[in-house]
């Protein structure tokens, strides 16, 4: 299963290059530049549904009755992915921003919420590296998850809440009418599937990393059990 | 039904497994000691019974409570004594008592017959940061006590206390089963505790080698 | 009923030794003060800057303040382990959370009058529709205050809290320092038709923050 | 000789802390850079404001950053009281200054890097006299650093040095922040001949704090 | 010539006499035992030595050094096992020694013998900060040892050391003479301790009461 999203995501990458780069007209205003937003847009819509899968395994590790290790695991992957989709639209962005609006940034309530985001969630994750019993750290970062979500909304909205330079939604404003046709469509839906398919094929790379990293931490907590009962004063950490 | 119920209980801390398996029972009015050696986990075992830090695999109930489910509930019925104070460098004696008897939802007049059982009588109006380390050690025993606990557990409390101190804690301690408490005390004052004990086990590695030394 | 009981007891503990130390009035304030002149002298005044930017930078300068004051919170707790004593008590989590963050709220109510009468005084603002900032300054800082107290908790224990705090602390309040410094500005501009509905959203914010502090404190409480 | 031997052992120690503790790079740096933003929020960007009065944030940044840095210098020292242990090993005061002051620059020049980067490319700030920048920083480091060093000791063993810290430091250090903020504001402009009188400043204000530091440590340093 | 010499010395800890007037001589290769309720001024008073907190009143010399004069040249020749270790959270119980080593300026294989001595030998790489509250009084106890000092300060020593720490404190204390190391011991466990002392006093409200006790 793993190995067939991860073909899929590699021939969705594939058919992104070849229609972002050649099958996509350029645009009437932008040229060529307007290419980025094949990264740009599927990067930051990836971004939110990563934070989203995050909070809401975090929620589900809240629930008692849901509570499992496996939510926990989800979560931080998911916000590590995150984080780095975050990162990556951060970085397009402003590499489109600098031929288009001639800065490489702008205080713009869009591009300040997206980078409130970006650390927010750097935060959550140096969070998680606080050692703890899991049950206990897992409550704790589910928390500090939840909490964060506030966010996304927040960076969605903010061209409707603000006066903003960056562009209002064109395809997921309230009227819920795309404002984007043709191929440059297409691609912009090849794009999302194929970024979608890596996100996949990341998550379940990175969790199972998780569960071999849990396994070795079992392993050597079974070798601490033993060396620490067989007599041995002291302590190995 | 035994008050702590513990089997083959492992706790980290950090990735360090200070218990390591212990097996343990505390009956109704026991007096248990725990003995052994320094980094073996008295300490980390009493936290545990406190419900201050969780455990890692294992049985372990208290108050019939499972702890994996609910460390809080049990805890009004117990006290610890630490290796420090738990109070408020800027609160008097006395007030760090009040704030305790009131957290705890207690009435009466608990709190100036603790202070007489504790010998801190003439300090009730010092505040906590200009205490010696034995005035210290009085007062952790006296927030303890003013909650009337069923169930006293006290982490070498000896420690620094002066002769008349020790005989304080001795009454405390000795009184403990006819007030309806019961204590357990971890202490390396093998001694004077050995007096005092019920039940005698020692903790090594972070498991429990019971030596089943009945005294009375 | 026992909830408030408990949360008033913990927020007068706290008080308490807020008034006996006098950290809150002795030291936060000079330093809110100072800051609010540094902020001046950094911005080189003769431009009217000042003036146009005093709403945003009076807000900046009491989250600096509210990180000091948090800090000090918990960093009471830390001390001579009081926080597993609290914890002992067996203290609702809720009523813990509720009572911190009610003193916080209160030190910070108390710092923000000062604060503001030398914001007015030393950059000359003119106020005009005071309703709006009484409206919006309680909503602010209960907003700080709530997250201020679920953020120290979650770092509190941790050995860096002192630095921990403030980076996890400033990206969540950055809402609500927004939404302060725009409903300031409509405010003192005298148009307070633009500032309503900020103060709507620090309130919404306050009120869903203080909400899920009061349910999720108590596992933050718990933790290790 | 001896004086440098000693230095070098104190800061090799509190930065062989700082490198297992990472609270430098992990958490001052990324509260710098929101502060940064916050910075840019609160003063509503769009009048090309921010290029302007970048040099000023920046160094208040750094300022604010350096308040956590010496704060956590000396939270180092108070647990299990160290302190006590450092001054029964003997070490001369004048080197326990120099060597706390060194590891105390050293993280702030390394932050000041990462931080100004994040600046020029956030601010949208031209940088054209380098050299005066790369005078007038280490200057201005050296100096925050060694009054620093110096208020944190004072305030060391202080219950509450937490707060009592910025209030210290801030007015003293309002001459640090001006010149280093001319400095820049001439360098970024191109104006060096602007710029050098207040590098000279900078430079005779480190000078002096770090002599001064070499001869009064050693008082602050015994007293209890 | 006496290593300690206080005549009538007032110390004020805030605007609390806790040494109100102490008359005390330390001959060298004694080993004095500090008795005496909690809250009398032992730590008050061996912290003064140290010249760790300023005299108010009287003579007070040590090592021959007026401590009104000057509290920091007699240092290099003392050490003090104070209520805490005086050493850094993040640094290994390695790392702690090594620095209070290269600061005192000694050269050569002291730590590793010192270590020995105490029962560290195991927890050389553990950081101070996940050490038991026994293992931090050796750590305590090898770091005033690593810097060889002519005075060594104990003050209560003893609390929370099992009997293998015991024996090492033990071992150290009497074979100080015979390493020509005076000391100077506040205790609580007289048994223990009157074994070791040379000489005993007992301090009261912030006074000595000597008893004039003799051993050997
Ligand atoms: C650093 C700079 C930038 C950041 C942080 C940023 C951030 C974002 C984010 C987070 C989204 C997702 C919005 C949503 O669907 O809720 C987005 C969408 C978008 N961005 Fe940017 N952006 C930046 C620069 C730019 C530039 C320079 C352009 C082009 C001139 C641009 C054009 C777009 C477009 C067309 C969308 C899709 C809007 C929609 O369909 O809703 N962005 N950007
Ligand atoms: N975070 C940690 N990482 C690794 N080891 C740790 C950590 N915390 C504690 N330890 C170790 O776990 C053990 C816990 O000991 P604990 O404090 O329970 O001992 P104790 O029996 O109370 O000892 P003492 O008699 O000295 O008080 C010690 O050996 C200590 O070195
Ligand atoms: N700042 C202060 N203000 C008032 N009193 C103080 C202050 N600091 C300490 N004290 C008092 O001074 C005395 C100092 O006692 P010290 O710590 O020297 O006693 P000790 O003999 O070591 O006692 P213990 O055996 O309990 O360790 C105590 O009675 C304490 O209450
Ligand atoms: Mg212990
Ligand atoms: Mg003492």
């Amino acid at each position: 299963m793993g190995r067939v999203i991860g073909v899929g995501a590699v021939i969705g990458v594939v058919a992104l290059c070849l229609f972002g780069l050649w099958g996509a007209p350029p645009d009437d205003r932008q040229g060529e530049a307007m290419r980025l937003l094949y990264l740009h847009v599927p990067s930051a819509w990836l971004a939110y549904f990563a934070f989203l899968v995050t909070a809401i395994a975090s929620a589900l590790f809240l629930w008692p009755r849901t509570r499992s290790i496996v939510w926990d695991r989800v979560a931080g992957a998911s916000a590590e992915l995150g984080v780095i989709f975050t990162g990556l639209t951060l970085v397009v962005g402003s590499l489109w921003g600098r031929p288009i609006w001639g800065v490489w940034w702008a205080w713009d309530a869009r591009l300040v919420t997206t980078a409130v985001l970006f650390f927010l969630y750097l935060g959550y994750l140096a969070l998680r590296r606080v050692p703890g019993e899991p049950v206990a750290s897992g409550k704790r970062n589910a928390i500090a998850a939840l909490i964060a979500f506030v966010d996304v909304p927040i960076v969605h909205f903010s061209v409707e809440w603000w006066r903003t330079l960056h562009q209002k939604a064109t395809v997921f404003n309230p009227e819920l009418s795309a404002r984007i046709e043709g191929v440059q469509a297409l691609t912009l839906w090849i794009a999302v599937l194929a970024f979608t398919l890596v996100y996949v094929y990341l998550l379940d790379r990175r969790y199972r990393l998780a569960v071999i990293d849990d396994a070795l931490a079992g392993q050597a907590l079974a070798r601490a059990i033993r060396t620490r009962t067989g007599g041995n004063p002291g302590e190995t950490t | 039904m035994p008050l702590v119920e513990f089997h083959s209980v492992v706790c980290l801390l950090g990735t360090f497994p200070a218990l390591a398996g212990v097996d343990l029972q505390v009956e109704p009015l026991d007096v248990l000691l725990l003995e052994g050696p320094n980094g073996a986990g008295k300490t980390t075992l009493l936290r545990l019974m406190a419900g201050l830090i969780p455990p890692h695999s294992g049985e372990a109930r208290v108050f019939g409570v499972d702890l994996f489910k609910d460390r809080r509930s049990a805890r009004h019925r117990l006290a610890l004594v630490g290796h420090e104070t738990y109070c408020y460098d800027d609160l008097t004696v006395m007030e760090n008592l009040q704030f305790t008897f009131k957290a705890s939802a207690l009435t009466g007049t608990g709190i100036s017959e603790v202070l007489e059982r504790t010998g801190l009588g003439a300090l009730a109006a010092v505040r906590h940061a200009h205490l010696s380390a034995g005035q210290r050690r009085r007062l952790a025993l006296a927030n303890a006590l003013v909650r009337d606990p069923e169930l006293l557990l006290l982490d070498e409390p000896h420690a620094g206390l002066d002769e008349e101190g020790r005989a304080c804690l001795h009454e405390i301690i000795s009184s403990a089963p006819s007030e309806g408490r019961t204590v357990v005390l971890a202490s390396h004052e093998l001694e004077l505790s050995r007096q005092l004990a019920s039940r005698e086990v020692r903790v090594q590695s972070g498991t429990i080698v019971d030596c089943a030394r009945e005294n009375l | 009923m026992r909830l408030w009981r408990e949360a008033s007891l913990v927020a007068g503990k706290d008080l308490r030794i807020e008034a006996r130390s006098r950290i809150a009035l002795g030291q936060i304030l000079p330093f809110g003060i100072i800051v609010v002149i540094l902020f001046a002298f950094a911005l080189d005044p003769d431009s009217g800057l000042l003036t146009r930017v005093a709403p945003g930078l009076f807000w900046v300068t009491v989250l600096l303040a509210a990180l000091l004051a948090v800090g000090r919170a918990f960093a009471v707790e830390e001390k001579s382990n009081a926080r597993d004593g609290l914890r002992l008590t067996g203290l609702d989590g809720s009523a813990v959370f509720l009572g911190k963050m009610a003193a916080i709220a209160a030190e910070l109510l108390f710092l923000e009058i000062l604060l503001g009468t030398a914001v007015v005084i030393l950059y000359g603002v003119e106020v005009n529709g005071l309703l709006v900032l009484l409206a919006a300054a309680p909503a602010a800082t209960l907003g700080i205050a709530s997250t201020g107290t679920l953020y120290g908790v979650l770092a509190a224990g941790l050995r860096s809290r002192e630095t921990l705090l403030p980076l996890l602390l400033l990206p969540v309040l950055a809402p609500v320092l927004l939404g302060a410094t725009r409903a300031f500005e409509g405010g003192l501009e005298g148009a307070p038709s633009d500032a309503w509905p900020w103060v709507g959203l620090l309130w919404i914010f306050a009120t869903f923050y203080t909400a899920f502090g009061v349910l999720a404190f108590g596992t933050l409480w718990e933790n290790d």
